[in-house]
């Protein structure tokens, strides 16, 4: 399981990688941020399409791990986040560190890319917005915090996902 | 397999984010006279109320796999509809 | 203080650097392996030169919180080490989290290539090591554990440091 | 501050990993001729018992910074043979 609702410990998933001949971990660790395009954020929530988010995940690993000499641990939260908690975190163990660290950062980047997963900020306003639902540049319906929700904007699901890539390269 | 009326097929389908508080619900079973493809699905969900928020052409997963608006059904599909990702 | 001789927790380290505008945190954890060089390793023993090595990872983690924008948590284990145990811990946290990972990256390279710190490895046939000093190639004095050393080799410090350089590019 | 012998000058010499094996000390104060260098305390290290297996041009650090052989010595310092670094 890819997805976990529980807090993120990034101690086990080094444990899960490691090996003693395994012997270089890099590890990465994605937290909620207090701050977005200079709002402040009071908390987040994270949804995914379940099923296909943890075949995505496996996907990515198993690419990961085909193509580096390594191991990878990977978790996403999902539910409720406050401030500083961890809603992604990798951990990946190789013999060598360069493979390590270049693994790590793939995974990462696909998660992001490729990864059914949906986050809505809660601000210190009230307002809620789905990220990536028009952006910064979008509607934002501003109102009672839990019904409210911005504007799809004016760029398709598509075009916003492939800026993402382009973006992350 | 199809079932609901005889010569119709249904999907379900599946909303998340903001298209679902968009179109109110976040699973609805849709019936559609064969030939039908995700397009014709999407025409559909944009004939509800909300529904002409959703973008041209959003992200679509057809059993678990990405799908184009060409993609056809053949009934009993899960066609999930994806709005833009931020997970990570 | 850099350099400790208690093991080492990723965590702290994570907790350290980590912070609200902070969000995303890039680590390396070096493990001791249980091979080298085709030999099985019982344990490692590190030795410091305390002085110049604390000078030199405090100027490491400087230069990298000053080059790119980030906090950077450093540890680097002295003594006896059991396999599997971290020898070298690194957490770097910045807003980016490109920068946290070429910051990450930029330490560990560093450490290895400036910090005043020496392997020495047990293996299981009783020999002993220290890594650097001939390396595979060198003079190997095997014997009663403990009291062994390796010889220098035909090369000099500075040679073998300037192979380490370009080996680690 | 120098001390020792009226008109000489007197380092105080580390020695590290392999280097402290070869030599049998990991510590020892020279007191050397003015004007003398890092090279200079090399020598006379070289001339000690094992000192022969001391590499022709040691990393050494003079006062915790990186010195050449070349390097004068005023008295006083902290001169360290260092072996070929291995941390991380």
């Amino acid at each position: 399981m890819y997805l976990t609702s529980d807090p993120i410990d990034l101690s086990s998933l080094v444990a899960l990688v490691h090996s003693p001949s395994r012997g270089g971990v890099a590890c990465f660790l994605g937290t909620v941020r207090n701050h977005q395009g200079g709002r402040d954020v009071l908390r987040l929530d994270y949804s995914a399409y379940t099923p296909m988010a943890e075949a995505e995940c496996a996907r990515i690993a198993a690419e990961a791990e085909s193509r580096w000499q390594c191991a990878v641990a990977l978790r996403h939260r999902i539910g409720r986040l406050e401030i500083g908690e961890a809603a992604v975190a990798i951990a990946v163990a190789s013999s060598h560190r360069d493979e390590a660290f270049v693994a790590c950062r793939y995974v990462i980047e696909e998660v992001k890319r490729r990864v059914p997963i949906w986050k809505r900020e809660v601000y210190a306003d009230g307002s809620v917005e789905w990220v990536g639902a028009g952006g910064e540049a979008g509607k934002t319906v501003s109102g009672e915090a839990g019904k409210t929700v911005s504007g799809a904007g004016d760029k398709t699901g598509a075009e916003l996902i492939s800026q993402r890539a382009g973006e992350s390269r | 397999m199809p079932s609901a009326t005889v010569g119709t097929l249904t999907v379900r389908v599946l909303l998340f984010g903001s298209y679902a508080e968009t179109l109110g619900f976040d699973e609805i079973e849709l019936s559609l006279d064969p030939p039908a493809t995700v397009g014709d699905a999407l025409e559909r969900l944009r004939a509800l109320p909300g529904g002409e928020r959703l973008p041209p052409k959003p992200l679509c997963a057809l059993n678990l796999s990405q799908a184009s608006a060409d993609a056809s059904l053949s009934g009993g599909e899960e066609l999930a509809i994806l709005p833009p990702l931020s997970g990570g």
